[in-house]
């Protein structure tokens, strides 16, 4: 396989990932969900952040997977980590605990101030949708330092009021958030498959700031349920380059292998 | 502290309308008891986990549940748990009511109902709508920074159900890998139920690993692959297939009922169930 | 993180006044680190430590406290700690404020400390008169029972100092066999320092060992023996003649002077310091 | 050495070890502290009670020491436990979940409703004597099912009134622990070196009720600070037999063997 026709197109999910991935610096505490989040950190780890440390709420800090984990809690995880610990300890003693710089979150719908609903849409007596629910979500966003939101731009998911809180970002914007007595910085960046959202000083309500190249922003307007702003200056996001591209390739092919083998039980 | 057969255990702790958790946080899930509650036809349990996915799916589904507490419930990495939000959406087979928390949150009720104490603290729920829905979520004033935290009341099953790796002959079980909030679900339950892998003569557990004496047990039963599709490390590895084989099974209430009645109901036990459905070719 | 030495750790991050606990119940004082505090002569300490032996003895009688909060201060299965005891009974060499807690209390402050709640909360103190006498102990509401159950304020020392058997090259440190309040007193402070028996390639730690990960720790420092006369599991077991030895050179002022001066002013280093023990016929 | 010699004459430390030992069940689960409780739970555990369960504060639970340990945390505890937990998960799963049958306590003073005092003698701001101070005791006198305190009768040490009360019995008696809320029954005998103490139905005062062969109870009473009443029929407590006298020296003459093995630092 030559590595230059590998390179040459990508998904939005392979530029979703890698942007995230480039956001996170080589010791950054990162509380990893699954999915997107995961393989991001695992890139991150792969490439130019070998000592970040990935911690899941299973109870897993400082692990190294070899393959992606489908579950939060896959063995793969236990194996390789630093230390194991009851996930009571994780919510109280490293999370609540200040010790986390960088949470992901996804979710359902996100509006302009980066609160996120991961619980229902329709009313909650009588859900249209009964989503999962928020999980640890809450309180990833209430004390992480900072929270990165991964999330595809439709009038579906960016909305101009969410169905429900599930867990916050910047509240009412304007400083509502730090008003509230959460520890942590809130969302500092909405990686969509447009490109960048990030929070307005003052307003704190999230803006286009960055975009992929490619992309006309007048697109990523369009696909958000607010009138979401676009900064002056765009910055442009350089595409996945081929060492990234690889490294990703090789991490879901790895999983996908690892993921499909048959389990025999040993009964 | 018995070694009884899973069959036994059930029948003798597990009542109609008890508050039941079965623990386990991806890792070691008591699937074998889930179906065996579903066998013997419980009703009207208030089904207590903080992941209630296919284990709670099947039993929501089959009809043993009225109330859920809960802090996620889904497929994990496939989608919906839709047994569960066909009962919360469309009250099929029945309508299912539920306390709903944080991760932060549970985790925090087992620990107070572990220590017996009636609440638990936490920073948490901060700016959302967990609080204004579940009236169960309060707060207090802390008496020397006046902050407000959140509450959570203590959360304390009529009956735990654990599986785990292995016990030895009188009944002490040891637990590796991943650990959920499995030990605080279990020492906060008035009866504590556990299946294992194998039971030993010497548990062989290194310094400060994770062992529950035999005297905070009830029954221990002994059921190989009673964690199956989830896992048992040191044993056997997730069974990812099956999770999503799960989607497509419980989409569809006639052939999630049809897979019920087949695999749960028409088989005596879950050595019988495995056997069934490897006859069947759903397992390797 | 880096690895230096104790004197570096102890010079770069023990300031005059700040607040201290050297944690470790029973097993894994550290006591070379105790000592080296006293060789660099740090005054006006807050010492924070469950259980004030020796350790805190050695310190208070050498001058470099000005207050004691705790739970238990003796000789373990000898007697008293004639230095604190002084200190506090007739103000030598100076002062010394104390706020007492049960162990129950100290343990539930360390774990507020650890989770970074302002408080800890337990079914405490009931009907003694520690509370009237330590004004920290203070009670909440349960707002579901209304039960009033006892509160005792987050212990967040400015640094906690513990011993570990092992350290990997990039600061990871290994704890085995009686824990204490090691791991939520290092997590409640805001730096923690760390000495270790010894520096390994790989730490070979079991699954669900206790493992301080190198990003929550301030410094390590390799300082074999720094437990003795307690003791380290695996390493060295606890020199119990030495603690009955103790009583008689704590028991008066002078000879308690004369030692410190001799074994840890006059000694460069905690080797140095078994070395002169050593010689002097005070150690096997 | 002849067993009837051997037997011939005890201390009286070991005649309140043995009468502890015997009031402990097989898979009684005891909250040991050092010394007297330890060797009366560890006899129990050699002769009578082999399934006993002994926990120590230190975090050790099932523990089954060859020899008896000199701290509360001796690494022998370790090394034969069940579990070796964290201190806070004692005080707060263990004691505090109400998982303990009998706690065993000492103290410098206990007064007629079996408070205790191990705190301070004299004012506490100006201490005349001050005492190690109350370590666990507070919650083991209020969450075991039932305590039982160890203690040899003086007139120092029952007393009228305590000058600190360090840890809870039945506070002033006629129910009053009752209404504190305290989860556990309290102080069920006080062991000493005349006899046992036990609390009386309603007024919950301590009256002797067993005095050892050869006691007079004149003398318990005189050997008391308070007025102690005397049950009309006072039971006559077994001397210790051969076997128990036998296995109490044995593991004693282990314990100083091992403790007095020099110690080698491997520096």
């Amino acid at each position: 396989m030559s590595s230059v026709r590998a390179a040459a197109p990508w998904t939005p999910d392979e530029m979703m990932t890698v942007t995230a991935a480039r956001m996170l610096w080589n010791g950054c505490v990162c509380f990893v969900g699954i999915g997107l989040p995961s393989a991001a950190a695992n890139l991150a780890r792969l490439l130019h952040a070998p000592q970040i440390v990935l911690i899941y709420e299973s109870g897993t800090i400082g692990t190294r997977p070899e393959v992606l984990p489908l579950s939060i809690g896959d063995g793969e995880l236990a194996d390789t980590a630093a230390a194991v610990v009851p996930l009571p300890e994780i919510f109280a003693y490293w999370l609540q605990g200040g010790r986390i710089d960088v949470g992901f979150l996804g979710a359902a719908q996100v509006d302009r101030f980066g609160n996120l609903n991961s619980t229902v849409i329709g009313p909650y007596a009588r859900p249209k949708v009964r989503l999962p629910g928020a999980g640890g979500a809450p309180e990833i966003a209430a004390h992480a330092r900072q929270v990165f939101v991964v999330l595809k731009q439709s009038a579906r998911s960016f909305v101009p009021k969410l169905d429900f809180v599930s867990s916050a970002g910047f509240l009412d914007g304007g400083g509502a958030r730090g008003r509230s007595g959460a520890p942590g910085a809130g969302p500092q960046a909405i990686i969509t498959d447009y490109g960048v959202l990030r929070p307005q000083p003052g307003t704190e309500e999230f803006a286009l700031v960055a975009r992929y190249e490619g992309v006309d922003p007048a697109d990523a307007v369009r696909a958000t349920g607010w009138p979401l702003a676009v900064a002056e200056r765009l910055e442009v996001i350089a595409p996945p380059t081929t060492v990234e591209l690889e490294a990703l390739r090789a991490l879901h092919a790895r999983t996908q292998t690892a993921h499909s083998r048959p389990v025999e039980l040993p009964v | 502290m018995p070694i009884v057969t899973l069959r036994e255990a059930i029948e003798a702790h597990v009542r109609d309308g008890d508050a039941v958790a079965l623990e386990g946080f991806t890792h070691l899930i008591p699937f074998a008891a889930g179906q065996e509650i579903i066998r013997q036809g419980r009703r009207r349990l208030h089904l207590i986990r903080m992941t209630p996915d296919l284990v709670y799916d099947q039993m929501v589904g089959a009809g043993c549940a009225r109330a859920l507490t809960f802090s996620w419930g889904g497929n994990p990495g496939v989608g919906s748990a839709h047994r569960i939000r066909e009962a919360i959406e469309a009250g099929w087979p029945q309508p299912l009511e539920v306390c709903e928390h944080s991760h932060a949150g549970m985790a925090a009720g087992y620990v107070a109902g572990a220590a017996r104490l009636p609440f638990g603290v936490l920073r948490g729920y901060l700016g959302t709508d967990l609080a204004r829905h579940n009236p169960a979520i309060r707060s207090v004033e802390c008496p020397y920074t006046g902050e407000r935290l959140a509450t959570v009341p203590a959360l304390n099953p009529d009956v735990t159900i654990l599986h785990a790796q292995k016990a030895d002959r009188s009944g002490n079980v040891l637990i590796s890998g991943i650990l959920g909030a499995q030990k605080e679900a279990g020492l906060a339950a008035r009866k504590l139920l556990v299946t294992v892998e194998e039971v030993v003569e010497d548990l062989a557990a290194p310094m400060n690993a994770v062992v529950l004496p035999h005297w905070v047990i009830t029954a221990v039963a002994c059921v190989p692959g009673g964690a199956w599709p989830s896992y048992a490390r040191g044993y056997y590895p997730r069974d990812n297939a099956f999770y999503i084989a799960w989607d497509e099974i419980s989409r569809d209430r006639q052939r999630f009922t049809d897979w019920i009645a087949r695999y749960v109901h028409g088989t005596p036990d879950f050595a019988g169930f495995l056997a069934r459905l490897r006859a069947d070719g759903g397992l390797a």
